[in-house]
């Protein structure tokens, strides 16, 4: 059998995977980072519930968002916090965001040969007070970056974060310079328009929106002032401040 | 395995084909001519399927002798693209397509331009100023690209054309031995040795 | 390609070519499909037919606010739901065939006619045209509701839904269809059954479009209800002229101007 | 002892442990998890394993579900597409790549960091699976360590790349995929050698490897000599990644260029393939257009200007 | 890799205040290789309509021809130069007469439509492969970069956008969503109609 | 490994283009399409099966509702099987899908009730505990995949929090005001949805169990796998109480005007 047609006659047909649609982003300023994500579930053309959340809290400097299969998505998560609590028990302390980056790419390719359908996006500060953005794909190839989205409507974000966040093709009148990082109000700004954007055009993605704002301890909460709803989650008054906004979106 | 290139130069186009006609592992015979001289300034090589490549290039070659027998005048190269392009899609729409690449090579007299076609077995024309068809294009594209110069003399187009044939005979597995070489200009089509 | 206009009916030149591509391993590309939750209803004088308005080709909207409720006969609408192009044009070629009909028998063309023709059309097509349609409207003989399957065969029902959102469509009818509803009351179902289908289905959204067809009337409602209007974006992304590096640009003036010099003065025309 | 009365007993913690374990199929505590486990578990011994589905032919479950090329609808995509070259001259040995990464036809990134900095002696190269390099090469940089603090000498190149080579070799067949060359001097001078996932590996001079690969060679043969200058080299390098970058719609974005030398390798530079395109790194454009800008083939007679002069 | 894929190549249209644009790249390719940087895909139909063809690149050319064709017969027909909206419909039925062998093209048709008052308003459509029309206000893409076009486009898009600002929009959309497609760039060029204008600018794009 | 060019680093096939017309380098036509939706189609499939579970929230607790169907494919085989089920005493689990994976299911859950209650450390599960527990056990045996097929509702209220989840057997889960399996999803839930969100703190019981009652009937009308027979479960701060089976009143009057398929008038 040259061409493998019947080397396999009791090939089982289960598929263990399904799609679970939606779309996550993450932007990382000078010393905050941005993690947002939609919270619909869907299967097929069905919306299985309007509230499923994509982005997790991790530590108060580091945020997790996950895509992909919601089973595998939520179960990784469910370990990664556990290696986490472990961390904290042994060190006294919380895992630094580039340890858990590396965490998570041993984790992801533990499993090459029967992949997490997940595709991660890690952002956080950094030890150094920056922020970060380290984006996965199934099996655990990682890198920093300063953002990147995820997930079914992938194809129609990351473009215009492309111009809008690197400013690609943007060339600037002479004399002119350009700010090297964004401020947060913008990037705020920039992450909703990305999301009803996305929502009008990607069928799976919608229902409503979770941005979760990183702050740099020391920072103080500009931009977010004028933020409507902005609720802080953060556990430790004396480090890194977590926020979450929550925004509808359309439902159709 | 066929490999052809074409390169334009200073009022000439150097059109180059392999030689070897190959049966499965075999080399049946070293020194067919891929390349045909449809007017007095065109040339062609045809590579892909054994027969179709025969069948389709003197099909285009009787065609375009015709137009030239009736209107004294040979097609000018754009206007023999356009319609061995069109014959080729249109054979695509029939039952049994033709599987042939073409190079099309010409000189246009009345506006002393050379001209060169890369037209694939789809029927996709594009005008370039050189072209490759077979494997050798994944090396010789790339090659071209930095040594190649419009405005070469025949020497130095020809020494060109030398980096992408060494270039494909180190690097192409199965290489052919020899190419044949032709080159069109001003003073009409001429077999050059190589 | 030896006259302008080939001969009637669908043109296969192209088929031998695809089938030869496909079997060199390219799939063919998908056509536009309209997800789609389309419904009708019957209610006291005449009947509601009512659509969603998204169209999509696999999970990207293609169009956000397109017409799913064709014109047949002034009389008769029809719905269409499946391939888009399908839809449109064979409900197209229905509607000058029941004018054509019309034309020659002298009367106003009725509902079974158009949905005979359809059907005998795609069932003669064997369901390679993909269209799925809820046919509807008020002739001499009352009025009529029909849907209408890819391959030909049909039903008649007072309410139909058709389309991915059909289900949702139909539970909505299913738990609140009564016989002679006033014009609001149908108007109200059709519009919770189409919406059914928006929020629940994800390949029908955007706005509901119904059509309300009586013996007398026949009253199009174009984007009936919008409630999927996109919110005001949090800032504009207008760009700095020059943003863009261009290398080369070519302006053709499309007004021709032109110099007149008067040589000679002309003689006063006489107009006496 | 009590593990042996623990394994039979149908009571206590342990049991309870177990019996999750058994029901939730948690295998989680396998070694392919190097490094510290939170304080917890060991450095990793010997070769990692892995879990595999439970399906009579893995490698084909895992073709189904991730190999995007074959068959466009598998969602998995596991980023792919490369141009990576590597070459050993007089002056050592040059490392270029490109930086893009491709999901399907999507541009999944264009800073992808293809060069992995073993150690300050070693390069190694990243092409195939994004994954697979990077977590093996990562793991040979421990393996290496680990032979300097037990044999106080740095690994040569060979027997680092030997050691990747094993390693990769014992997989496969099951779906790894990785092209790499490891890169660097030891006390034989500079070396580079190939390593990929059927098991080969090469000694050579001059290695381009990737969906690019044969465009880099096309510029690369014409130019590469053994007695280049370090310039001559270094702009080789850049160019041949420059031309996969534009011919091949998987290779592009930057260049990354390392030159390895007797100290160790050193960064030279991150170059836009555009920017190259146009400007080039010293403002001539590697462009085609750009650099036979106003140049044409045509060949005009030359005008009978004179002629009504002389008559 | 679709057949849709294989030549690459991507088509975005605009509306504008008083002028739409019409923007293609320039990359001819054979999957992953490039050929050529200079493959037109957007014709000019008449002096306000503009038709771009993304697509399998031998249909690109066949279909254009066979456009020509049909539109010269009209204006010998009819005597007058036919309209956006006619054409639209001509390369509608054009695409469907072969729905069941389709030509690999998905048309994107930018035109200024003269109205009865003799002045010119924006007219955009586009249709997929069997020549479903679909006529939007805002704006219409096809080819291979059509989901990041769609993405980027909703974002940069605002209405009554003049016809240098329109540029801008249409420019960055395009250039930014090509830069994330494997098999569209190469350079891209833009056409501007407004109502006695034609502006045809080749953008400095990406070229790997 | 794959060392083609385009197709650089990919697994071996062991095809090549003979004739080199070489862009469409030949690849075996992977015989099926979408890997995704090839997912249905699984030999390991479920024999006896239950249709469509719904639940809702309530202002005081949740409501499950289950028809008491059990098919044999497209055969009506058993007519009054339970498909709700309480585990301890705060949560009530409602199963579709294979009805004897369902009761191993159940012998799972009443041995850690057991267990846990051989604790006698007053803890009691509850209903997120369960949930958690079942989406572990149906997440493991896809992993190993084997999987249990079945969709299941774990309804519950505990220290005055109120708790509805779904999970699959591919150990997909998710929390909603209104969850509905098989083709309940479809049918049902949209008129869940538009009864329910938004209204879960004020809706009585007596508007809850009409809701689903109206669900069922539309159910029974459109599903060919349903029954007019259905059991409600209630879970509120008194517990878990299951009613007995109950019929659905059903209307086939307007059936009586209608003639034919086509051109038939009366």
């Amino acid at each position: 059998m040259p061409d493998g047609s019947y080397a396999h006659p009791q090939q089982r047909q289960f598929n263990p995977y399904t799609e679970n649609g939606g779309t996550i982003l993450a932007i990382a300023g000078a010393d905050f980072t941005v993690i947002a994500g939609d919270t619909r579930q869907s299967e097929g053309y069905s919306i299985q519930t309007r509230y499923a959340p994509k982005v997790f809290r991790l530590t108060d400097r580091a945020v997790l968002a996950v895509n992909g299969f919601a089973a595998d998505g939520n179960m990784f998560v469910k370990k990664v916090k556990q290696r986490l609590e472990w961390y904290r028990h042994a060190h006294a302390k919380d895992m630094p965001l580039r340890a858990i980056a590396r965490l998570i790419q041993t984790m992801l390719y533990a499993q090459r040969f029967f992949p997490y359908y997940v595709y991660n996006i890690l952002g956080g500060i950094e030890e150094d007070g920056s922020g970060a953005v380290y984006s996965f794909d199934p099996v655990g190839s990682y890198e920093r970056e300063a953002c990147r989205a995820a997930g079914a409507a992938q194809s129609l974000v990351q473009p215009f974060l492309d111009n809008q966040i690197y400013f690609k093709n943007q060339q600037l009148p002479p004399g002119q310079t350009r700010p090297l990082h964004l401020s947060l109000s913008d990037v705020l700004s920039i992450v909703i328009d990305s999301f009803t954007s996305a929502t009008e055009r990607h069928i799976e993605v919608g229902d409503g929106l979770e941005i979760y704002v990183v702050l740099a301890k020391g920072r103080g909460p500009q931009g977010l002032e004028a933020v409507r709803g902005a609720q802080e989650l953060t556990t430790n008054a004396e480090g890194d401040r977590v926020f979450i906004v929550r925004r509808e979106l359309k439902k159709d | 395995m066929d490999i052809s290139f074409a390169l334009t130069g200073k009022g000439y186009v150097i059109v180059a084909a392999d030689t070897t006609a190959a049966h499965s592992i075999i080399k049946v015979k070293l020194d067919e001519d891929k390349i045909k001289t449809l007017s007095p300034h065109l040339l062609m090589a045809y590579t892909g399927e054994p027969g179709d490549t025969v069948q389709f290039a003197e099909y285009i070659e009787r065609n375009i002798r015709l137009y030239q027998i009736r209107n004294i005048y040979a097609l000018r190269p754009p206007s023999a693209a356009s319609w061995i392009r069109r014959s080729l899609a249109d054979s695509l729409r029939s039952r049994k397509p033709y599987s042939v690449n073409l190079l099309l090579g010409g000189y246009d007299t009345s506006t002393h331009t050379p001209h060169l076609y890369w037209i694939d077995y789809l029927g996709t024309l594009a005008s370039v100023p050189f072209a490759a068809h077979g494997y050798g294009s994944y090396f010789a594209l790339s090659l071209l690209d930095r040594y190649h110069d419009p405005e070469a003399s025949l020497e130095e187009g020809l020494a060109t054309l030398r980096r992408c044939i060494d270039e494909v005979s180190k690097r192409l597995i199965v290489s052919p031995g020899k190419y044949k070489v032709k080159v069109v200009d001003k003073d009409g089509v001429r077999e050059l040795d190589f | 390609m030896n006259s302008v206009y080939s001969g009637p009916g669908f043109d296969f030149a192209n088929t031998a070519r695809n089938s030869f591509l496909e079997s060199r391993g390219l799939p063919l590309p998908k056509a536009t499909s309209t997800g789609t939750t389309i419904v009708g209803c019957l209610f006291k004088d005449g009947i509601v037919l009512g659509a969603d308005t998204r169209a999509t080709t696999g999970p990207i909207v293609a169009d956000k606010n397109c017409e799913k409720i064709h014109f047949i006969a002034d009389n008769i609408r029809c719905c269409g739901a499946g391939t888009a192009a399908d839809t449109e044009f064979s409900t197209a070629l229905i509607a000058s065939n029941i004018e054509m009909h019309a034309l020659s028998t002298g009367r106003k063309p009725r509902v079974v006619t158009a949905m005979t023709m359809l059907k005998q059309m795609l069932f003669r097509y064997q369901g390679n045209i993909g269209a799925a349609l809820v046919l509807g409207g008020v002739d001499a003989d009352g009025p009529h509701l029909f849907t209408i399957h890819p391959h030909g065969s049909t039903d008649k029902l007072p309410y139909v839904t058709m389309g991915s959102g059909s289900l949702a469509a139909m539970a909505v009818f299913e738990s609140g269809w009564k016989q002679n509803m006033t014009r609001e009351e149908a108007l109200d179902l059709v519009t919770a059954a189409v919406s059914a289908g928006i929020f629940n289905d994800l390949g029908s959204g955007s706005n509901v479009d119904a059509c309300v067809i009586t013996a007398s009337h026949t009253e199009m409602l174009r984007n009936f209800v919008k409630p999927n209007e996109r919110v005001q974006k949090e800032r504009s992304y207008k760009f700095a002229r020059g943003t863009t590096a261009w290398k080369k640009e070519d302006i053709r003036d499309l007004i021709i101007t032109e110099d007149i010099t008067v040589i000679r003065e002309g003689e006063a025309m006489d107009i006496s | 002892m009590n593990s042996f009365v623990s394994r039979f007993a149908s009571t206590g913690h342990d049991v309870e442990l177990r019996k999750a374990r058994e029901a939730f199929g948690d295998e989680d505590e396998s070694l392919e998890m190097w490094g510290s486990q939170a304080g917890f578990g060991p450095l990793s011994k010997g070769v990692p394993s892995f879990s595999v589905p439970a399906v009579p032919d893995p490698s084909a479950f895992l073709r189904l579900h991730t190999d995007d090329h074959a068959d466009p609808s598998c969602r998995i995509k596991i980023k792919h597409g490369t141009t990576t070259l590597a070459f050993r001259f007089r002056g050592g040995v040059i490392v270029a790549v490109d930086s893009r990464a491709t999901a399907g036809s999507y541009i999944a990134s264009g800073t992808v960091k293809k060069v992995i900095e073993i150690n300050p002696y070693l390069l190694g190269t990243m092409a195939g699976g994004a994954a697979d390099c990077q977590y093996w090469e990562t793991y040979l940089g421990i393996q290496c360590r680990l032979h300097e603090l037990r044999n106080r000498e740095r690994i040569s190149v060979s027997a680092a790349s030997k050691y990747l080579s094993n390693l990769v070799y014992s997989y496969k067949g099951m779906g790894l995929s990785m092209g790499t060359m490891i890169c660097g001097w030891d006390k034989t001078g500079p070396a580079v050698f190939y390593v990929d996932s059927d098991g080969t590996r090469l000694k050579g001079d001059v290695f381009s490897v990737g969906s690019g690969s044969t465009f880099a060679y096309g510029v690369l043969d014409q130019g590469y000599h053994w007695d280049l200058t370090d310039e001559e080299a270094q702009e080789l390098g850049r160019r041949s990644i420059y031309a996969a970058g534009h011919r091949d719609a998987y290779s592009g974005n930057t260049i990354n260029l390392y030159h390895v030398k007797e100290d160790g390798w050193k960064f030279i530079g991150n170059y836009d393939v555009s920017e190259m395109h146009y400007e080039g790194p010293a403002g001539v454009g590697y462009g085609y257009e750009i650099r036979t800008a106003g140049k044409s083939s045509a060949n005009p007679p030359p005008e009978p200007e004179s002629q009504t002069a002389q008559t | 890799m679709s057949i849709m894929e294989y030549n690459g190549g991507s088509v975005i249209a605009m509306v504008g205040k008083n002028c739409v644009a019409i923007a293609s790249d320039l990359r001819l390719g054979v999957q992953s290789l490039g050929i050529a940087s200079n493959f037109q895909k957007i014709f000019p139909v008449t002096d306000r309509i503009f038709v771009g063809l993304p697509g399998l690149a031998t249909d690109v050319t066949t279909l254009h021809e066979q456009f020509r064709y049909r539109v010269n017969m009209y204006t010998i027909k009819e005597e007058r130069e036919i309209e956006p909206e006619t054409f639209a419909a001509l390369v509608s039925s054009t695409l469907y007469e072969r729905r069941f062998g389709p030509y690999f093209i998905e048309p994107v048709i930018a035109g200024m439509q003269r109205t009865p008052s003799g002045s010119y308003k924006p007219f955009i459509a586009a249709t997929d492969l069997i020549g479903c029309l679909n006529f939007a206000k805002d704006f219409v893409v096809a080819g291979t970069a059509s989901d990041k076009l769609f993405g980027v486009a909703e974002g940069l898009w605002e209405e009554d956008l003049g016809p240098e600002d329109l540029f801008e929009t249409i420019s960055q959309t395009m250039l930014n969503a090509v830069d994330r497609d494997t098999n569209s760039g190469w350079g891209v060029v833009v056409h501007l109609l407004t109502k006695d204008k034609v502006i045809t600018r080749t953008l400095k794009g990406r070229m790997d | 490994m794959d060392h083609f060019p385009t197709s650089w680093g990919r697994p071996r096939t062991e095809a090549y283009d003979a004739y080199n017309t070489f862009p469409l380098h030949q690849r075996p036509n992977p015989g099926h399409k979408d890997a995704f939706a090839e997912g249905v189609q699984r030999t390991q499939q479920p024999i006896v099966t239950g249709t469509s579970v719904l639940g809702i929230l309530y202002k005081d607790g949740i409501m499950l509702v289950a028809d008491t169907l059990a098919s044999y494919g497209s055969l009506a085989r058993f007519k009054s099987i339970q498909r709700l089920h309480p585990v301890g005493s705060s949560t009530v689990i409602g199963a579709s899908g294979d009805m004897s994976d369902f009761q191993y299911l159940q012998t799972l859950l009443e041995e850690l009730i057991i267990e846990e209650f051989a604790e006698a450390d007053k803890h009691e599960l509850g209903p997120a505990e369960i949930h958690e527990y079942l989406s572990r056990i149906m997440y493991g045996r896809r992993s190993k995949m084997n999987p249990l097929w079945n969709s299941l509702l774990v309804a519950g209220k505990k220290d005055g929090k109120r708790f509805l989840a779904y999970v699959d057997l591919l150990g997909t889960t998710y929390s909603a005001s209104t969850i509905a399996t098989g083709y309940g999803a479809y049918i049902a839930l949209p008129l869940l949805r538009t009864a329910v969100e938004g209204k879960e703190d004020t809706l009585t019981e007596e508007e809850a169990r009409k809701i689903l009652e109206d669900a069922m009937r539309v159910l029974f009308y459109r599903d060919a796998r349903s029954l007019d027979k259905y059991q409600i479960a209630i879970v509120n701060d008194e517990g878990v109480t299951i009613s007995e089976p109950k019929k659905i009143e059903t209307e086939w009057g307007f059936a009586e005007g209608i003639r034919g398929y086509g051109a038939q008038i009366q």
